[in-house]
């Protein structure tokens, strides 16, 4: 049943290759390219020749990385495994789509199909209820974003006659932005996964398989951020406000996902809410970026255009890199809980070597990719602070504490989810025999490593290749690159002397201790000899102090009977907790409460006799008539 | 039961024999009749036909009464046995004894776990495979200290389950310094050898513990010893007080990093235990009390030395003691940490300064009182909340205390008559026979009880031991929860109780 | 290369001189001024004992750790003598380089399986976020002051005048030293004597360590240490001095320094755990402080 | 220097924020009136002798010494030392006074009145909102007076952010109030004192005669 996939896999290999034939040459020359199939018009301009680029690594590797996950699930009929590859390839093809539509209505129409592809990717574990309820709950949310687009193109229309993304320069230039803008950043955000609207995300990403987690992770949000940049693409004039409007939603999306990843502790759903944080860090620096070109400032614009850009592939890459990695950790042990994991880098550490790479990346630190971007980010901050007014000054002055805020508590998420789940000693049965998996669900990981290591290394050279990207957003971008390229030269060449010195200090270590005797032991437990693995720190208990601070924010209960001061000798107890998610709490489950509670009531009518449903039918009818004859309609 | 007081000699024929059924409902019932009243000790010992007897101590502060009844459990018989603990949970370690050295099964002891002996020692099981009480649900961690502590401390492990930083319960298990001193006391040896090993039971109370034995023979032997000798034990009492309190404080202030604190209040301990090795040749007191005897008497010109070493010290301690208790960064770390309740300190039997930090009058120099301190000018200080700050300001509170006492003993002692004791001429008698002593005295600690038992020839059959540190553990347990894992070490210091004491 | 040089060898005396001036003032002699230098050299001999639940990341974390460092300092300038590394944005890179060493240090720690090492993980990834903040919006300040973004300019054209540069200048010593006593785990946030594995952030990571390793983890501290004495010491040199004359004052000012550390932990007692990040983030409400300072001093705020 | 006092100034309510004794408190309020006097000394010193010193009088004598060595009495008499449990944590309120030091300064920046000066502006809002914050989160009576007198000193900036434009009448009124009302709790708790201490509390505080 592979086989389908496998084809698939081709079809889609064949597809990256004939799209990026096409958009290389853009990317390039910066020239526009388009070509008509009958009403559709494809057309790559230089945002989207970085977006073709984009997608087709990202659904790439996450097929390539399919191929071997779905062995497992050789059960599933070939009914099933064709429809998931079709969808893998729909969502592939529409992906591409969206990005080369030039009018509101055929990218609608692309985005529906691609929300509904990605739909069915979701519902390949269907035979799950709490799947089925997910998948559901993921095409109401993506319907309502799909809404506020419609309404946007309505707006658009009414306003301006025309459907094309020209209009939107039109009206932007007529009208208050916001009002066009708002909508659109409402279905878009939807995608990316912007604050409120993030509620799909962290039950989406650990229902569906591991490749499509992958893919919807890494590239399908990106396809809302695409659309927030694209409708920027018009925009022109003093947008500050909407500026520090976007920077704030980013700020608070940031800070609430990365500290929701902290307490989480099903792995792909803490990385879900790491993609939310990342999302989060982009909309900072779009925010950055429409700030320094409303005021004129074009350090402040390229260095935040090009801080997006970056960080839209780097994050693709490491995210991409997580998920799989995180997918091999649940096909050897078959749970996702960190509490349930441990000692698994003495059992897969090939595995468990790339996550570690790939959160290092997402935490941002040097000398990998995450680290570039990041860099650039602080780079706009600490222009903004230094080159504008106060008001400003002080916006770019959150900005820098958010993002070491950020940066601080991605690595206490990180390194909560690599030393609880993989490091120490494994906990459960199944982490004790967890066993490394194949190459070939290794290479994606290993590929995009690859990949993500030479962005580290030669910054310069991928700036340069998608600087016809920034020049389109930013028109005076090319001087300030050219001298932001020797710094990130600089950082280049930093990157690769790092590991540079690392490796020399080993050897010098190696040749120091040569001599020296080197034994194996327990690890130190007071001479206590009976020592088990739960004498470890836990996913829960390595977030709480964190929680502690921040506990109006992030709401964690504990169940427990609790001890009082006659239980002296207390009876056995069990401590579970369950986490919050505030927002989700208070933004989406009011309304499905309501909804809920408006068909039990409505269920009164379902009484399951044939002849109450006939008279509904003739009351219905006899309704019709009544209105009809009233004039009504 | 039987009534009777601090170092009575009572005959054991007079103490009546019960049913278990009857014992269990008389202790029940003498326990209700006062909120004062505790059990002191509860032991039991083979007889010659290998039947369990049993004894139960209980005292009652308000009233300096001790209350004694006994149970023969046959060897033959049945060893299951409701217990006590299911209604006084201050039992517990009794009663965990029992059924450790004696197989009697406690069929509703809420907490029947080893108290010295590896857990299931029979089938081999080292000494670490203990059922510790643990929080399921996997979310709970645990840390695990000891037995080899940082620093040098004795060997004790304690298992924590934590959420996070919090402590949510901490379980003690101790053992690794069992040595058997029960078993060696009644073991054919002379009294000396029997003295010195009580001068070992813990290091840190030799004088407290020698004095209860000592005391105990004495009773036993139907003598006494002159004013000057109770005098000189008292004032050696009050010394080790102040020596291991200033020592404890120091370390408090080694535990909140306070090296100001701890440098100087280190540095005071040791002219208080050195003043011993001048009086006696050793720092801890060992060899000054004998059955009888003091070995060497407190001469005029060590009275002298003693008054100027107490001058100059409290010279030095004042200023430091009130920098010490004004300093907010001290203050924060001692006030509302590690919190005992008075009802906790009941449940669990705390006594001495443990339980006279958390609300308890418990004071066996004023309750049930001997020799000297029948005179009450010693002064007991009780303060409520229960806290690091209340059990670190009682021990500055007893140092004070203590200081002022040791000054009264001295003119008293100058006054004191040294020949009106009976032992002075032949200090080793016979024991009276079939008897049994309860000797109580108030060390630094707590109370610690010696229980002498006599056969038919005047032999001691059983010499039971009851450290202050059988009970107090448990507090220390208590104060832990539901705070930082951090202050596990101030809470630890500020009861510092004895691990040998309670492994004996 | 001044910095640098300045670094390794004021990070020789720096712990002695702390340890000195503690036990002078609780009244002993105490150690000599080598004695770390000499722990250090003897670890380096020793043999090693690594733990069987640990992977290649506990031997490698040390290393990592120290060449972070190392590398840190090499983008320290010392005064107006430029730095060896330095580029656009080099402040970004400094924090960042130190973040790198935490991270590697609490993986290390987690890898042992270890309770007290999870602890001390625990402990140092939470104050060092909380830290962070603190040290960026510094560094923002000065780049919005000196209107340059890389230490080596920031510290050239950073001259103090007038009465409220130098109560910046003084906030910022004040938050810098505090930093270094977070990241290099003294009072009041930790206590690097009492070795009570349940109280620790620092020392408890390290608990098995051994070795060569140990000994790096050692002189990784110091250097560190070392390298925020130099970073204060910048404050305090004027431009017009000549060289020797600076280096004079940074010796003393670091002598100073690493005096007041060690009157600071005679004289006071640390911290409960739990007030630790409060009393961190404190920094950063002070650098914000800073920060609005130096919003006056460019005439971006006109009071 | 005027600058650096303000700064100073606003740095007291950060630590205010964080204190958990009560005496500290006080040291700190103490520290707060020689600053106003301080700030008060450089703005008015063309102000004529008389009202000058009645100024002087207010800031040094009544704000710097008077209340604060009365509260201290009033702490040691009644034997509180601590702040009972706060309903939120130091950290929260250390969070809070940031974000009100940050959102009072955004503010005086935005209204940016011809007579106002920002730098007071801010730090007199930030003390005023600090007061309130003070007030709501903390449980103790003593502690809402304490609050109070941040208020108040919030209040005293205003006055002179707006220029000399606000009568002397009403902070003297206000801070004749403030007094009224420190002595009527000094005399208050002294009363009931012993009934809501423990008598431990009173024990400890041996060490404070």
């Amino acid at each position: 049943m592979r086989i389908s996939f496998i084809l698939a896999t081709m079809i889609s290999a064949a597809m990256a290759a004939l799209s990026i034939a096409w958009s290389v040459p853009v990317l390039v020359n910066g020239q526009a390219a388009s070509f008509a199939y009958g009403p559709l018009v494809f057309a790559i301009d230089p945002l989207t020749a970085f977006m073709v680029v984009l997608i087709n690594i990202g659904v790439l590797l996450g097929m390539v990385y399919g191929i071997s996950y779905l062995r497992p699930y050789a059960s599933k009929s070939f009914m099933e495994a064709l429809v998931h590859a079709v969808a893998m390839v729909t969502l592939h093809g529409s992906m591409l789509a969206v990005t080369m539509m030039r009018d509101m209505v055929s990218l609608l129409i692309m985005w529906e199909i691609m929300s509904m592809s990605s739909f069915l990717l979701v519902l390949f574990e269907g035979e799950k209820a709490r799947t089925r309820r997910v998948a559901l709950s993921y095409f109401i949310q993506m319907h309502i974003g799909a809404f506020f687009l419609l309404l946007a193109t309505m707006v658009l229309a009414g306003q301006t006659g025309s459907y094309t993304f020209e209009a939107m320069g039109l009206f932007y230039a007529q009208k208050p932005a916001w009002m066009l803008f708002l909508p659109l950043f409402l279905g878009f955000g939807m995608k990316a996964g912007f604050l409120p609207l993030h509620t799909w995300l962290p039950h989406a990403h650990p229902a569906a398989p591991s490749h499509v987690s992958g893919v919807m992770s890494g590239v399908m949000i990106k396809l809302g951020i695409y659309g927030i940049l694209r409708t920027i693409l018009f925009m022109h004039g003093d947008q500050s406000m909407l500026g520090v409007a976007i920077l704030s939603v980013g700020i608070i999306t940031g800070l609430y996902a990365i500290l929701q990843a902290i307490v989480r502790n099903d792995l792909k759903r803490l990385l879900a809410y790491s993609s939310v944080e990342n999302i989060g860090l982009l909309g900072i620096s779009i925010g950055m970026a429409v700030l320094g070109t409303s005021i004129h400032n074009d350090v402040i614009a390229t260095l935040g255009w090009t801080a997006v850009l970056l960080h839209m592939v780097h994050h693709m890459l490491f995210k991409v890199v997580l998920f799989q990695s995180a997918g091999n950790i649940y096909v050897a042990t078959h749970t996702r809980n960190l509490n349930e994991l441990g000692g698994l880098m003495r059992r897969m550490p090939k595995t468990i070597t790339v996550f570690v790479l790939g959160a290092l990346a997402i935490c941002g630190l040097p000398p990998l990719n995450g680290f570039v971007s990041e860099f650039l980010m602080y780079a706009a901050s600490i222009e903004g602070m230094k080159n504008s007014g106060a008001y400003f000054s002080i916006v770019n002055f959150f900005v820098l504490i958010t993002l070491c805020l950020i940066g601080g508590l991605a690595i206490i998420a990180f390194t909560k989810a690599i030393g609880v789940g993989m490091l120490g000693e494994p906990r459960t049965e199944p982490a004790r025999h967890a066993t490394e998996r194949s190459w070939f669900m290794r290479l994606p990981q290993q590929i995009a490593i690859g990949i993500m290591i030479v962005m580290a290394i030669v910054p310069q050279l991928m700036i340069a290749s998608i600087s016809a990207v920034i020049r389109s957003f930013s028109p005076n971008s090319d001087i300030v690159l050219a001298s932001l390229m020797p710094t990130m030269t600089s950082l280049g060449i930093f990157n690769a002397s790092l590991v540079g010195a690392v490796v020399v200090v080993l050897a010098l270590r190696k040749i120091a201790t040569r001599n020296a005797q080197r034994r194996e032991g327990p690890t130190w437990g007071c001479g206590f000899t009976e020592a088990d693995a739960r004498l470890q720190y836990t996913s829960t208990t390595y977030a709480d102090s964190t929680v502690q601070l921040i506990s109006p924010v992030v709401r964690v209960h504990a169940h427990m009977h609790a001890l009082n001061d006659a239980d002296v000798f207390p009876h056995a107890r069990t401590y579970t907790t369950d986490v919050v998610d505030v927002i989700e709490e208070s933004t989406i489950q009011p309304p499905i409460a309501g909804i809920n509670y408006a068909l039990r009531r409505l269920a009164v009518f379902h009484t399951g006799s044939m002849r109450t449903y006939i008279l509904y039918a003739f009351v219905f009818i006899i309704a019709i008539a009544v209105v009809t004859i009233m004039g009504v309609i | 039961m039987l009534s009777f007081s601090n170092l009575d000699v009572i005959s054991l024929d007079a103490i009546p024999v019960l049913s278990y059924g009857t014992f269990l409902t008389t202790v029940l019932d003498h326990m209700k009749a006062n909120d004062a009243r505790h059990c002191v000790n509860y032991m039991g010992y083979r007889l010659p036909n290998g039947d369990l007897e049993c004894f139960c101590v209980l005292a009652d502060d308000s009233t300096s009464q001790l209350f004694v009844a006994r149970y023969h459990l046959a060897a033959s018989g049945t060893m299951a046995l409701p217990s006590l603990s299911a209604h006084y949970r201050a039992f517990h370690i009794f009663e965990r004894v029992l059924w450790e050295n004696h197989g009697v099964q406690f069929t509703d002891h809420p907490w029947l776990k080893p108290v010295r002996y590896p857990h299931d020692a029979a089938h081999g099981a080292t000494i670490d495979s203990y059922p510790f009480f643990r929080i399921e649900g996997g979310e709970v961690h645990e840390v695990g200290v000891g037995p080899i502590h940082a620093g040098v401390i004795k060997p004790g492990h304690f298992r924590f389950q934590c959420t996070g930083e919090d402590v949510v319960h901490l379980e003690i298990k101790l053992g690794y310094q069992h040595r058997g001193i029960e078993r060696l006391m009644v073991h054919p040896s002379t009294m000396l050898q029997r003295t010195v090993l009580a001068e070992s039971i813990a290091g840190d109370t030799t004088i407290g513990h020698t004095w209860a034995f000592v005391n105990a023979m004495q009773a036993l032997m139907r003598g006494t010893v002159s004013d000057a000798v109770e005098i000189e034990r008292a004032i050696a009492l009050e010394l080790e007080r102040i020596a291991i309190h200033i020592g404890d404080l120091s370390a408090l202030n080694l535990d909140v990093a306070y090296q100001l604190g701890s440098a100087v209040l280190g540095a005071l301990r040791t002219p208080m235990i050195n003043f011993f090795q001048w009086w006696c040749g050793n720092r801890f007191g060992k060899g000054l009390l004998r059955v009888g005897q003091n070995r060497s008497s407190l001469t005029p010109a060590l009275q002298d030395q003693l008054v100027e070493t107490l001058d100059d010290m409290e010279r030095r301690y004042r200023p430091i003691a009130d920098t010490m208790f004004e300093l907010p960064s001290v203050l924060a770390r001692f006030e509302r940490t590690g919190i005992v309740t008075t009802e906790q300190a009941h449940i669990i039997g705390a006594v001495g300064m443990a339980a006279r930090s958390s609300g308890l009058r418990r004071d066996v120099r004023r309750s049930h009182p001997h020799g000297v301190y029948r005179a009450e000018d010693v002064q007991t200080h009780v303060l409520h909340s229960g806290d690091v700050m209340a059990r670190t300001y009682l021990r500055k509170l007893e140092i004070d205390a203590s200081i002022t006492y040791i000054r009264i003993l001295l003119d008293r002692l100058r006054t004191a008559s040294r020949d009106n004791g009976t032992l002075e001429d032949r200090p080793v008698r016979e024991l009276a026979p079939r008897s049994m002593v309860v000797s109580m005295v108030e060390g630094w600690r707590g109370e610690l009880v010696h229980t002498s038992i006599t056969d038919e020839h005047g032999a001691l059959v059983h010499h039971s031991v009851k450290d202050p540190s059988m009970h107090n553990w448990f507090a220390l347990a208590l104060s832990l929860r539901g705070n930082e894992i951090s202050d596990f070490p101030i809470c630890n210091k500020s009861y510092d109780l004895s691990y040998c004491g309670h492994d004996l | 290369m001044i910095s640098i040089a300045l670094i390794l060898l004021s990070s020789v005396f720096f712990i002695g001189i702390v340890n000195r001036t503690k036990s002078i003032a609780s009244g002993r002699i105490g150690p000599g001024l080598l004695q770390h230098l000499k722990d250090i050299v003897r670890l380096l001999k020793k043999g090693s004992v690594t733990s069987t639940s640990s992977s290649f990341i506990f031997q490698l974390a040390p290393t990592i750790s120290f060449v972070t460092v190392i590398v840190a300092c090499l983008f320290l300038p010392f005064g107006d003598q430029p730095s060896i590394l330095s580029f656009q944005y080099d402040v970004v890179v400094f924090a960042y380089l130190l973040a790198l060493g935490r991270f590697s240090m609490i993986l290390m720690a987690m890898d042992t399986a270890s309770p007290f090492e999870g602890m001390g993980a625990n402990r140092e990834a939470l104050y060092g976020m909380l830290v962070e903040p603190a040290f960026f919006v510094l560094a923002g300040s000065f780049a919005v002051l000196t209107g340059h973004t890389s230490l080596n300019e920031i510290f050239r054209d950073m001259h103090l005048g007038s009465g409220v540069s130098y109560l910046m200048a003084a906030f910022a010593v004040y938050v810098f030293l505090q930093i270094a006593m977070v990241e290099n785990s003294r009072l009041p946030v930790d206590d690097p004597k009492t070795h009570l594995e349940l109280t620790m952030v620092h020392e408890v990571i390290i608990l098995d360590n051994s070795g060569f390793d140990l000994g790096m983890i050692l002189a990784t501290t110091s250097i560190r240490f070392a390298m925020f004495g130099v970073l204060i010491s910048n404050f305090a040199l004027p431009p017009m001095v000549p060289l020797w004359g600076k280096i004079i004052i940074a010796i003393v000012v670091m002598a100073v320094f690493a005096v007041v550390v060690g009157l600071l932990e005679s004289f006071r007692a640390r911290n409960r755990m739990k007030r630790n990040p409060q009393f961190i983030f404190t920094l950063t409400s002070i650098a914000i402080l800073v920060f609005f300072t130096v919003l006056i001093l460019t005439n971006k705020l006109v009071l | 220097m005027v600058t650096i006092l303000i700064i100073l100034f606003v740095v007291t309510l950060v630590y205010v924020s964080m204190v958990d004794r009560l005496a500290t408190f006080v040291t700190l309020l103490g520290i707060q009136g020689v600053l106003l006097f301080g700030i008060a000394y450089m703005e008015l010193r063309d102000v004529d002798a008389l009202n000058l010193s009645f100024i002087l009088a207010e800031t040094l004598v009544f704000k710097g010494i008077v209340i604060p060595w009365f509260l201290q009495r009033t702490l040691r008499r009644n034997k509180l030392v601590k702040e009972a449990e706060p309903t939120v944590t130091h950290f929260t309120s250390l969070l809070f006074v940031t974000a009100i030091i940050l959102v009072s300064f955004l503010l005086a920046y935005t209204v940016h009145e011809e007579h106002l000066r920002i730098g007071y502006f801010t730090a007199s809002l930030s003390a005023l909102f600090t007061g309130l914050f003070i007030i709501m989160a903390r449980t103790k009576i003593i502690t809402h007076v304490m609050g109070y007198l941040l208020l108040e000193n919030g209040i005293f900036l205003l006055s002179l952010a707006v220029g000399n434009e606000m009568p002397l009448a009403v902070n003297t009124a206000i801070l004749l109030d403030l007094l009224t009302s420190v002595l009527l709790l000094a005399f208050l708790v002294d009363k009931v004192g012993e009934s809501f201490q423990t008598v431990d509390a009173s024990e400890l505080n041996e060490l404070n005669d």
